[in-house]
């Protein structure tokens, strides 16, 4: 036990079971690599004191970026000195998580190289994480990673790499394409994803239907969930093969789970009340063979999520309740040919009148919903809110009543 | 640095993954119509035009080796033409049109430790943070704890005989970078202990305005040490959220003896049936006890047990005990339910039973 | 349009900034902008701004850091740094 | 002032009510079996002994005259052996063991001006306020207004024929001394202007703290005018709630061009069915028009029509609101959705829509 | 129109149509009282120029007492000296508005003598409301009132006139005495009902069943609203009349209502799972001859209810789930002897700690119910929270750990 690329005592346990064991990566990494050899000793030395053992670096980064890397230093350099630095870097990972192995193994080897051989895939943003190097470092992987066609992605005060479901890469209940969503946005946000501007982070996250795969709801401060606005497709032979050959009990696992209770089962048709539908997906997720969404679709942008730091955490809520994103476009709906606009809206708003730390959910809460959409062009709407307020402190707007007398 | 200006690339962005995408998946993209869970960790999807395709999906610690991407990456050149890819839970996925592949597949990942399943209604992959492993700011282990849960909840991962999905996340920390806070378990880790002070360092490193800012209570107030600006906190008013700590790192509150674990229940994120909603605290403390956390692990399974064993068919752990209510969950699952159960935050009021709606 | 700043102009006004709030109050990006409408009124725009910045970071002459938050700062040696490797 | 303090008695507190229950009420208290409605406003309990009691509940403007309340002891004192009561929601209740003495009554009230009615699933009586028969703090009357809806829904006191019980509240100012906060339909008077400060008076008057403390937005500044204490009110922050007003007399906010009423939905008490519910703003502002405040009254009625048409047997206002969705009733009540009714106070956030549950 | 006993102009209109009419009333009583005759004027010029005429009195009152008096004044005296001064005197109601004739005549006699003639029958809180009197009147009215056996109601930093739903007296679903608490209390606090020594008002609210005809739960800072513990008693036979004989589609009406769907109908039998039973008493109130509550029965306190000045509108949260209030008392169960200490220690800790105009729903807002519930000694309960909390920021009471330590 005193080979050091072998984790020990308390680590060793975690080797054993059936789940995979994180201990067993680092010690294979570290057959051939240093840094990963260091961190089993020191984690082991966590594990015995239930004490973290890594400091807080702030400064480190590669040139010209804000963003995309971790600075971390261990606070027993004199007994790990492999991991004396040990910062991580974020890398974009492809949308939809989809590789091919080749592109895979050069990282690989860059990393087994350069780093500590150890990787996150991915981390919770959705980067590829490359878990631990050395300052001097930083700049040959970032050259190494560009030339292999990758880049960093988000951390500080940036927007964050956006995420996407599968979608329509494997998916048959994409309401719009979600990989194409993150991936152009993305791109056209390089400069706001790799140099703080805003108040504190942003996130994007593209979830092709209200099953909401990629969590959006809870963790992106834009929330994109595909959804439909006509009725759903039923194929009436379909529901009565699931009763009569699936032995689905319809009524029990369908009707009655139905959160508008806009279903009805007589035993031969299922009947949906589609203006009631609350396009929850659950009886189409249940019968997926027999239940398709609508076709006339598009998404609901949602905003705010967070973490509870600092004002507690916040759902997404929403923001516009459809918009169209794929032509052909209609006239009076929002499309997303107006993405970029209300984006930039919101972010001039924020970015100028938002605190330091404070992200947009809270910004929304403190300026407060109504003046928020007076700021950024958008008109209330009544699906923006699960009810209207129930206190009367209400800040009337006078100029406005006067201006509407005049209209009139 | 070696930094070369001229020829340096910048701002390329990630990869198109048009690059990456099955050639199944660029002639069916969009045109999928249907799936089918063939068994626990392997689908089938269907497009319109006929065309299938076969996912194998295996559990990863998510903290991975270079030998071991090396390792999928073989399998994949071998039945997939190089394709694989990740879940949005950490969950390795390989792709193949070959329905012959499918055994093979499982097999070979099977046999490098990496147990397929986590479709339909099952346990998936626990999506957790750093840990001790690499944040400054881990009240607990990330990877020590997920490892020790999953190896107990194994069966459920390669099984899908539950009421419907069950969702765990772990995050060391409240800053929840995990966002746990919509899982239907989640484990957090805890600081209890207020921040202690290196008034030296603190001068060195942390901007004063920002630091008394980060604290959500207030409790962070500036004061003059030795003639030096510096911070103070008031300790009755400060509940162990380590912000401070974010935003100047020499006000660690990491105590072997007092940081821990919470367990919270009851979150969930799809929109399927009820709105998306928080997860709410179970268990408000238990004692870090690596390697294995035995008293989390158990305190997990009894949670998957008695939802398990009566929630109805669907019903998420939030939805089922929405239906029984908080009482009588708190009863089935023999926890006390205690003062810190109680919200005190900005909306506690809004958290209070307002009704005589109870059962006894 | 005419008389807008020059970007080196801003930057050097921007690095002033910085470099008097050094070790006092650490500046974001908005706070520099804020400033320099302020300074120019009229004169300046986000986008000069922003390319302000970019030049002081590419030069060197600052750096971005992080403490829960991003700032701008004059490059030091960071508190948490333990004594430089050797290897490279 | 006549003070004889030897002699004067105090704290008596009220008569015992055994002092006033009919006899049948006291043999049978507490032993009541079952109850029928026989028609709009008449009801009959029975006891376990078979003793019954029929119960005629007719209509009051609760503000009552002298002469008025003789009329009805008059009536009492013919046919209920001169019991009488009241009930929560200010309808008089003539008391009598005999049936046949339930038309008599009836006839004898209604040709007083008073409708029998408001039983079962009706309108009853408006709860309200003082309004500018009584109260300083005012923005509308109370009396009237009630006055005008009650003319024009009387048929929904007198009969039973809704969905279910239907109950609407006035407060004259936002203190809502109607309790309006919880009822199928408030009716709430509302300033629209900030406080005139007469700093003359409030010198006099006013305590300078408390006159601050009052301002829920912290609109309220001490400033020094003249060399005098006072305040001042950062008018942009001010929702015009009146409650410096209350502390502070020299703090008005009547006027008469920009006060008026905002109308309220979907709150309820019971706990049947639903848990007791907050009602939501439905109408932001409506101008005082008296006498009979027709958009007032329109606005009410078109609100109960829709509620009657739509909602299901038992289902209250707020019951068939929630389960028809917001954005619907805004459609159908044929009010636009504004900024208003965005929630911006403390726990805003608690009420936005944090769901893709939409209906299109 | 110049009698100005009679209304004119503008409220005129309004003693037309078939709801009784306020104006007629004030008519009438201006037919023998001076005061009542300038109230037409002075509510005429309200009517007519859009505004209250009223000035805030803060001061008069009867000797001895705090509350019960709301002093009042025209700002138009000269115009109405009648209602120059215009007090109202609040005058406790006996519990449940029940009263002979001979005492409501003595009361009219004095009142049209001493003075407006016009009344509230009653107020908002339950109090008989004397509307307007002058200021040397005030104690004579107090004087004839009490020899009347009648005394003053609240007003003010008080206890307020607590009041109660006709419970036993003529309802089969009252679960308590309710107008037997109402009158004990109100005796046993007189004292705190007509001397301020609260930080603000305090009000008690009696239903005797969930179905809270006093509307306590959003009225009352604490509210008693009877419950039962055992099960439904079920008549089936009835159940089935109600089906056959009164055609009440009980599927529909009853099971489908019930808030925890813990009910089942076959068409012959009504099947309640009574351990999910949330006790809203719908079902019993639709099939009141065939249902009833159980026999087991006591109360729900609940705390803190109150209108929306300052910090919001509050309703009652559960503070004691099931309070039994009539012996014979078990052992481990709160009783109602145990009432006047829990009320006690609420007051005392209110007292002492509460600001100035601060309802005791919003002292426990800004202390944390958790600690209220310490400091009052009532350990904390499940039933008292919609849901525990959904925030980690928890202030661990270290202390108390380490004591459980040593208890085990
Ligand atoms: C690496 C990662 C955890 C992981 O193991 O996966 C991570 C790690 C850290 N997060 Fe996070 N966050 C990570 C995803 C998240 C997420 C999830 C997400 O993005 O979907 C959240 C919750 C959603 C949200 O944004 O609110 C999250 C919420 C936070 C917060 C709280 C923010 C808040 O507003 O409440 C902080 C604290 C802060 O920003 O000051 C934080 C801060 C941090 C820091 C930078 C620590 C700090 O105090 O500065 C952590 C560095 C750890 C390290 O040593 O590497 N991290 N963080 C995730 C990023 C990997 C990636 O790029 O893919
Ligand atoms: C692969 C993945 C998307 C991706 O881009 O990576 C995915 C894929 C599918 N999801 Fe998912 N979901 C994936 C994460 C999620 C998440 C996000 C999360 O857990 O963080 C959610 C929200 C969870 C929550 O509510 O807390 C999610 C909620 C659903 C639901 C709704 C379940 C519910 O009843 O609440 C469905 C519907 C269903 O399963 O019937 C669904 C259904 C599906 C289907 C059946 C969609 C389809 O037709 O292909 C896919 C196979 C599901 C399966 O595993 O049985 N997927 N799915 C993710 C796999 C994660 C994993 O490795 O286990
Ligand atoms: C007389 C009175 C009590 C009193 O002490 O004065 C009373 C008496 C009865 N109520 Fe009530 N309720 C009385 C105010 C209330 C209130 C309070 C209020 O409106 O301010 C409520 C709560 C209203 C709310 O939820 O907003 C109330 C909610 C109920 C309910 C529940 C209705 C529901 O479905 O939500 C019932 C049950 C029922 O009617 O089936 C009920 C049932 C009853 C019964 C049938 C009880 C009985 O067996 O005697 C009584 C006759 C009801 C009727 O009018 O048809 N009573 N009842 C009150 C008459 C007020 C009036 O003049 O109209
Ligand atoms: C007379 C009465 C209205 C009525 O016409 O029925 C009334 C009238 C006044 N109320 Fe009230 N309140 C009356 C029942 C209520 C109720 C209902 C109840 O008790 O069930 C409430 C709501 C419940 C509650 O207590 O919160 C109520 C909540 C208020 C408030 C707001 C208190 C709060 O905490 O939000 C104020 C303002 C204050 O206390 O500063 C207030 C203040 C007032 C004042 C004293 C005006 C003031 O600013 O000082 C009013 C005197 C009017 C006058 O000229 O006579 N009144 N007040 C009611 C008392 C009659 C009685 O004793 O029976
Ligand atoms: S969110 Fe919807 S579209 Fe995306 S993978 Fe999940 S089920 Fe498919
Ligand atoms: S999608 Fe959801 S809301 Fe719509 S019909 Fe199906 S189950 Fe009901
Ligand atoms: S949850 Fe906390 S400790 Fe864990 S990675 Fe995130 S910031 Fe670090
Ligand atoms: S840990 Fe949180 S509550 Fe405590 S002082 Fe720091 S910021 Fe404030
Ligand atoms: S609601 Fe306002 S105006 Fe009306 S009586 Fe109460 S305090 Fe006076
Ligand atoms: S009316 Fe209300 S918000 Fe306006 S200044 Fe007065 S107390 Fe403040
Ligand atoms: S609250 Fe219950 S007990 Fe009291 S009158 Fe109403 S129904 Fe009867
Ligand atoms: S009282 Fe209410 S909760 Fe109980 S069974 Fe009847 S309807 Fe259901």
């Amino acid at each position: 036990m005193a080979d050091k690329t072998k984790a020990s005592g308390k680590l060793d346990e975690l080797k054993k079971g059936p789940y995979p064991s994180f201990v067993k990566e680092i010690e294979a990494a570290a057959e051939t690599n240093k840094m990963a050899h260091d961190l089993i000793g020191q984690l082991e030395l966590s594990y015995d004191e239930k004490l973290c053992h890594w400091k807080h670096g702030g400064i480190v980064g590669v040139m010209g970026y804000g963003g995309g890397v971790i600075g971390r230093y261990s606070d027993v350099p004199e007994k790990f000195p492999n991991v004396s630095h040990f910062h991580t870097l974020r890398v974009n990972q492809p949308a939809a998580w989809f590789y091919k192995t080749d592109a895979l193994r050069k990282i690989c080897d860059m990393w087994e190289k350069r780093g500590s051989s150890v990787l996150n895939v991915h981390g919770s943003t959705g980067d590829i994480v490359l878990l631990g190097t050395t300052t001097p470092q930083l700049e040959p992987v970032f050259n190494e990673l560009t030339s292999l066609g990758f880049d960093l992605g988000g951390s500080g005060s940036v927007l964050r790499t956006p995420s996407c479901c599968v979608g329509p890469a494997r998916c048959e209940w994409a309401m719009y394409d979600t990989l194409k969503y993150a991936y152009e946005m993305t791109m056209r946000y390089q400069d706001e994803l790799h140099r703080p501007y805003f108040p504190y982070k942003f996130k994007f996250k593209f979830a092709g239907c209200p099953n909401d795969c990629v969590a959006s709801v809870a963790r992106a401060d834009m929330s994109f969930i595909g959804t439909w606005k006509d009725d759903i497709q039923i194929d009436q032979d379909k529901v009565r093969w699931y009763a009569e050959e699936r032995k689905v009990d319809i009524e029990d696992v369908v009707v009655e789970r139905c959160p508008t209770k806009c279903m009805a089962w007589d035993g031969k048709e299922l009947f949906i009340d589609n203006r009631n539908c609350a396009r929850c997906m659950h009886c189409i997720n249940v019968l997926h063979l027999a239940l398709k969404p609508g076709k006339d679709r598009g998404c609901t942008i949602m905003l705010g999520a967070k973490a509870p730091i600092l004002e507690g955490a916040q759902l997404s809520s929403v923001l516009v309740p459809f918009m169209r994103m794929a032509p052909p476009y209609g006239e009076d709906e929002a499309t997303a040919e107006d993405l970029p606009e209300l984006i930039d809206n919101i972010w001039e708003l924020w970015g100028e009148e938002g605190k330091n730390r404070e992200r947009v959910g809270e910004f929304i809460q403190r300026i407060g919903m109504g003046n928020f959409l007076d700021a950024i062009g958008l008109e209330p709407q009544a699906e923006m809110v699960a009810h209207p307020r129930t206190n009367p402190y209400v800040f009337y707007d006078l100029g406005k009543d006067e201006e509407e007398e005049e209209d009139e | 640095m070696t930094a070369e200006p001229a020829e340096r690339l910048t701002d390329i962005g990630p990869p198109h993954y048009e690059r990456f995408l099955p050639p199944v998946v660029k002639a069916n993209y969009g045109k999928w119509v249907s799936h089918e869970i063939l068994q626990p960790g392997v689908l089938v999807h269907t497009a319109e035009s006929g065309d299938k395709i076969y996912s194998i999906r295996a559990a990863t610690a998510r903290l991975i080796s270079v030998p071991k991407i090396r390792q999928f990456c073989d399998i994949a050149d071998k039945y997939c033409d190089g394709h694989i890819r990740w879940t949005s839970r950490n969950n390795v996925e390989f792709l193949t049109t070959k329905k012959e592949n499918v055994e093979p597949i499982k097999q070979a990942v099977e046999a490098l430790g990496h147990p397929v399943g986590g479709t339909g209604n099952s346990i998936t992959n626990i999506v957790h943070t750093q840990g001790w492993v690499h944040c400054h700011s881990a009240a607990t282990d990330a990877s020590g704890i997920v490892k020790a849960v999953m190896d107990e909840l194994m069966d459920e991962f390669t099984n899908m005989r539950l009421p419907g999905k069950l969702r765990i996340a772990l995050a060391c920390c409240l800053n929840m970078c995990g966002a746990v806070h919509c899982s239907d378990i989640a484990i957090l880790g805890i600081h209890r202990r207020p921040p202690t002070i290196d008034h030296d360092r603190l001068r060195k490193m942390c901007e004063i305005p920002n630091t008394v800012a980060a604290c959500p209570t207030a409790a962070v107030r500036p004061v003059t040490i030795d003639g030096n600006p510096s911070v103070e906190v008031i300790e009755e008013q400060c509940m162990f959220c380590a912000n401070c700590f974010t935003v100047c790192p020499s006000m660690p509150l990491n105590d072997p003896e007092y940081d821990g674990v919470s367990i919270w229940v009851g979150g969930k994120v799809s929109n399927a049936r009820h709105e998306p909603t928080f997860s709410k605290l179970a268990v408000p403390y238990i004692p870090n006890n690596p390697p294995r956390w035995p008293e989390v692990v158990s305190a997990v399974k009894n949670l998957v047990t008695i939802w398990t064993d009566n929630a109805r068919p669907y019903e998420r752990m939030g939805e089922w005990i929405e239906r029984i209510g908080w009482p009588r969950f708190f009863e089935m699952a023999g926890i006390d339910f205690q003062k810190e159960h109680i919200d005190d935050f900005k909306h506690a009021v809004t958290t209070y039973k307002t009704s005589a709606h109870l059962r006894f | 349009m005419a008389d807008m700043v020059p970007v080196e102009e801003i930057a050097d006004a921007m690095f002033k900034m910085i470099k008097d709030a050094a070790g006092k109050k650490q500046y974001k990006s908005m706070d520099l902008q804020k400033a320099m409408k302020e300074l120019y009124p009229g004169r300046v725009d986000k986008q000069l701004c922003k390319a302000a910045i970019k030049q002081l970071i590419n030069s060197g002459r600052c750096i971005y850091t992080y403490f829960g938050g991003s700032y701008i700062e004059l490059p030091h040696v960071e508190g948490a740094a333990n004594p430089e490797q050797t290897e490279t």
